[in-house]
């Protein structure tokens, strides 16, 4: 560990900072649209939290740890020093400065157009370029594990690449094709409106762009914690990973299925046609193909984890796992969430069937359980993990880190189950107040208080996990493990993988032909029928 | 890189290729032919039609009539928005100063009413919201006895030249005024509105940062009278040029005791 | 010696095939909803200009809410603007199959009515359009549940589904909610 | 572990199942109940 350590180290603290502020902001919404009358509350204030509670979770938590673990890995997996640390720390300064831009126009009110970007809603231009400039830092770090990777190989020609790092430059690869999408709405139509060059945008031509991003990004934010599934679960447990092959499979299925499904975000948008919708709806149910065959290679990791320590019967494995392990609570507690979130997905994806749940908390609920559920839980747990190599001393309490990843299950399940109830009722996204008197609005009241009480427990469960953190300062006890001692080794350890399997190329040609089949029409048909555009209303200026 | 072509690597190449296309084919099968098709029939379609509005070609949706309207335009305003004249409406030019010497009588030199209980101030007004209230004046779908006659021989190049012209100036400083403060439940109606009447906060269009309607103006600084009077106006119904009766939706909600508390409060507010 | 490769990459085949068929199963019903019930997500590629909405035929102020055309096809027009629904209530009747058409002027609204499957975004260039039966009546919520600004939380309206003989267009096949 | 993982693929069996079964339960009695729509 010689680089990694303090680039791993700042860009998790930067992670978590933009965590805890984004927790606090999410709690004074849910309290904000609840019955019970809340400080501070106007429209402008509470649009503004909500960019700030997307921008903080989405771009800044996300990719900062998605770049932090990924240097991690890439010198630990690897076990060579980082290529050009110099960039990297470069990358980590354009990263902090572009969140920075981004925040202080949101807390100057000029940016209430909430993370998704709303055209015509313009907001200043500055929120924009920093978003740009945390999205540039992230193309630095894809390069820096490009590279990574390329020198490994050089230096050990058909050995197959270390399953961590090759699903960490997946990431990297599907994040530069996914990035495409918001750069070339940025670049050609957000941010020339937001200079004033432009008086009008085609607001479908920058959805479907906004689409192309939209899905990719989610499994972007999801890939650390399946490496954390392959590659520390099963040594955690105690076992070995079931099959390393499936495990590359997995990673290339994410990389060929998330790019081309973005047009599930817009299925209730009347610009796109039915057809392209169907077909990018075939193309999302094959998405679900990797979550369910990660299930079953990590349950049988796991089985071979609970056998090798006594479990009889066909679930008796399971009582035998070692739950007292952070790692392995929080595993068992992400894929609890994942079925919750998954459900909620599989109903969201169906074509017509969205017209039942679209911007609805049905919809907040998957990505809360998936996301802030499954995701954030294994961001925890990593962070456990590797804390004691990042600071050289043991864990404190792991009593206290199981309390916290309990306090954030109990919490994510209290707060997001009323929401299924609530989305199914017709409870709308993003309101500021609601209008209590009307009897249908009135039954909401309760469900909407109980899930205040969740966003409480969640508050709790992430304050105490920055104070479990902080406690590895004080510790005494020296770290005893190696770093490399946290990755698995596989039943049968691969001594040949095939070039496929080994490297991208086959991989980004299928993901070309696949775009241009799913995407090609969706995004020529603006430019065939020439669709009218509206004029940009500006939110950060004086009227 | 190191990975020469494999021969165990036939096999993935031709099965990823294979998945996809079959894939592929499956959707194209159902999503583009079979599902517009059946559909189709059922609503009276020939094949053609409903694949090409499948496809979206063609407008409508595959499984049911594409409904007709013959109504006539019958519009409450004429003004056409655009790119151009938006940019136009940016850009003061000499031409409007010496246009504006014909309003200085009421509106004064540098857009400062004479009297702002009758005639509203435009300095600093947004130059969209000028335009529109001439753009009105002229074609009738608002009516002023002063203001009628003073729109009609104007061009639309006229127009936007007064409009950028007034909108060019620094907003008037507040003159101490010893209204009473409007009090909570005003505050509360520009900044959170009313939910329960459906009233969106007043800020939401007319505010500073709130990327409202285009041609919503500023209230700031404008008399309590003048506010109050247009307000009024709204609410009986004799002021309609808001295209679709934006204000006379919000106006009609307003108790005459808000209709005062708010014109008040606009009144005397520098910036909000 | 534990089990051998090619039992395990049996298992993950077998397990990859189960999770295919769990796929294709949605993927049936999904079709069978297109097929059997005509069920299919709210398209429509037909532009219309936002800034001179106000001025066209179609979406002028008198022609909004809900007209019976000679051909007896029944249709909703409504225009949603920054933070209110022209009109702010309309009637349809239930059990017969009804149009609704939206345009905005100005930015992205979107709808859903509660305790149905009615439910568009509403897209500045294009007009939304929703066909459908509704099953039960009363007063329905529809609110604009896409951000469209400061004042998208007060923006909604009300879609009052009558008994389909309660359902009496004027002279002129207008029918609208204060009146009825 | 000398033979296939049953426990694992029973226990991913399960849960897929009650997806699907789920899926179909809110595609049956909640989805077609409120009404055509196209």
């Amino acid at each position: 560990m010689t680089h990694a350590r303090n680039l791993t180290f700042a860009h998790l603290w930067v992670a978590f900072i933009a965590f805890t502020i984004a927790l606090v902001l999410g709690v004074w919404q849910m309290w904000a649209r609840s019955p019970l009358p809340a400080p501070f509350l106007t429209a402008s204030t509470y649009f503004s939290s909500v960019t700030a509670h997307g921008t903080a979770t989405a771009y800044v938590l996300t990719t900062f740890m998605v770049m932090g673990f990924g240097y991690y890995v890439a010198e630990t997996a690897l076990a060579r020093p980082l290529p050009a640390p110099r960039w990297a720390w470069i990358a980590f300064a354009l990263g902090v400065v572009g969140t920075l831009m981004a925040v202080v126009t949101i807390l100057t009110g000029r940016a209430a157009v909430l993370f998704t970007f709303y055209p015509p809603l313009i907001a200043s231009v500055f929120y924009y370029l920093g978003l740009v400039l945390v999205v540039a830092a992230s193309w630095i770090w894809c390069v820096l594990m490009l590279v990574a990777m390329g020198q490994w190989k050089r230096a050990n020609p058909g050995r197959p690449v270390p399953l961590a790092m090759f699903a960490t430059v997946a990431n990297a690869v599907m994040w530069l094709w996914t990035t495409v999408g918001v750069a070339a709405e940025l670049l050609f139509q957000v941010i020339p409106a937001a200079l004033g060059l432009k008086a009008e945008m085609d607001v479908g031509l920058s959805r479907t762009l906004f689409s192309w991003t939209l899905h990719a990004i989610v499994y972007f934010w999801l890939i650390p914690s399946y490496i954390a599934f392959y590659t520390m679960v099963p040594q955690a447990a105690g076992g070995r990973l079931y099959s390393d092959t499936m495990g590359r499979l997995t990673f290339v299925l994410f990389l060929i299925y998330s790019l081309p499904v973005g047009l599930h975000h817009l299925l209730m948008d009347p610009q796109q046609s039915n057809a392209f919708k169907f077909l990018q709806v075939a193309l999302t149910a094959l998405v679900s193909v990797p979550t369910l065959l990660t299930v079953f290679t990590i349950g049988a990791s796991l089985e071979i984890a609970g056998r090798l320590r006594g479990g009889r019967g066909l679930f008796g494995w399971i009582a035998a796992l070692p739950w007292e392990r952070p790692m392995v609570l929080a595993t068992g507690l992400a894929f609890l969430m994942l079925g919750l979130g998954g459900f909620g997905g599989l109903i969201n994806m169906s074509y017509g069937m969205n017209a039942m749940v679209h911007n609805t908390s049905w919809v907040t609920a998957h990505f809360h359980l998936i996301f802030g559920g499954t995701v954030v839980i294994m961001y925890f747990a990593i962070a456990y993990a590797i804390w004691p190599t990042l600071t050289g001393r043991a864990a404190p309490s792991l009593a206290l880190q199981r309390l916290q990843l309990w306090l954030w299950f109990i919490g994510m399940l209290v707060m997001t189950l009323p929401w299924h109830t609530l989305g199914l009722l017709g409870q709308w996204r993003r309101v500021a107040t609601f209008n209590y008197a009307d009897p249908i609005i009135a039954a909401w009241g309760p469900w909407v208080i109980v899930s205040l009480i969740g966003g409480v427990i969640l508050l709790a469960s992430g304050l105490l996990f920055v104070y479990n953190l902080l406690e590895f300062n004080v510790a005494r006890e020296p770290n005893a493990e190696a770093p490399g001692a946290l990755y698995a080794t596989a039943v049968h350890p691969p001594a040949r993988v095939p070039a496929t399997l080994n490297g991208f190329r086959l991989w980004n040609a299928l993901v070309l032909v696949l775009m241009v089949l799913a995407y090609g029409y969706p995004l020529a048909q603006f430019f065939i029928i020439k669709s009218p555009e509206a004029l940009v209303h500006r939110v950060d200026e004086r009227r | 890189m190191s990975d020469e072509p494999d021969p165990r690597d036939r096999p993935w190449r031709l099965w990823a290729s294979v998945a996809i296309l079959s894939v592929f084919a499956f959707s194209v099968l159902f999503g583009f032919v079979l599902l517009p098709v059946i559909q189709g029939r059922g609503a009276g379609l020939d094949a053609w039609t409903s694949i090409c509005r499948a496809l979206g070609i063609a407008p409508g949706s595959p499984a049911a009539p594409q409904p007709t309207s013959d109504a006539k335009a019958q519009p409450t305003t004429r003004v056409a928005w655009s790119a151009g004249l938006m940019e136009a409406l940016a850009r003061p030019s000499a031409a409007g100063a010496t246009l504006a010497s014909g309003c200085a009588a009421c509106h004064g030199r540098d857009g400062r009413s004479v009297d702002t209980k009758l005639y509203p101030d435009l300095a600093g007004q947004s130059a969209a919201a000028i335009y529109k209230q001439l753009y009105d004046f002229k074609q009738g779908s608002r009516a002023n006895p002063v203001m009628s006659a003073m729109a009609q021989p104007l061009t639309e190049e006229q127009m936007v030249a007064l409009s950028a012209h007034f909108a060019s100036f620094p907003v008037r400083a507040i003159a101490p005024v010893d209204l009473a403060a409007p009090g909570e439940p005003i505050e509360r109606l520009v900044a959170r509105g009313d939910p329960a009447r459906g009233i969106p906060a007043c800020n939401a269009c007319h505010g500073d940062q709130s990327g409202g309607p285009v041609e919503a103006p500023r209230l700031t600084h404008q008399g309590v009278q003048y506010l109050a009077a247009q307000l009024r106006a709204f609410k009986s119904g004799e002021r309609r040029n808001d295209i679709y009766s934006r204000m006379r939706s919000v106006a009609a909600a307003l108790s005459d005791g808000e209709i005062d508390g708010l014109a008040a409060f606009y009144s005397i507010t520098r910036a909000y | 010696m534990p089990i051998a490769e090619e039992g395990i990459v049996r298992s993950e085949l077998r397990w990859a095939a189960i999770s295919i068929g769990v796929v294709s199963v949605i993927m049936l019903a999904i079709i069978y909803a297109g097929l059997v019930h005509h069920i299919n997500p709210p398209s429509n590629i037909e532009t219309i200009d936002p800034k001179t909405l106000h001025l066209t035929g179609e979406f002028t102020e008198p022609n909004l809410g809900t007209r019976v055309a000679a051909d007896g096809q029944i249709t909703s027009r409504i225009v949603a603007t920054q933070f209110t629904f022209v009109p702010r209530c309309i009637v349809l009747p239930a059990n017969r199959p009804v149009t609704l058409r939206f345009a905005t002027p100005d930015v992205i609204h979107g709808i859903l009515v509660t305790g149905t499957n009615v439910n568009t975004m509403i897209v500045p260039g294009y007009v939304s359009q929703v066909h459908t039966v509704f099953t039960r009546t009363g007063d329905l919520l529809m609110p604009c549940h896409e951000y469209c600004g400061l004042g998208h939380s007060e923006m909604s309206a009300t879609v009052r589904v009558v008994p389909p003989g309660d359902f009496k267009p004027n002279s002129q096949g207008a029918v609208s909610c204060d009146a009825r | 572990m000398r033979e296939v993982p049953r426990g694992a693929f029973a226990l991913a069996a399960l849960t897929t199942g009650l997806l699907l079964a789920g899926w179909l339960l809110v595609y049956l009695f909640v989805f077609l109940p409120r009404g055509m729509v196209s």
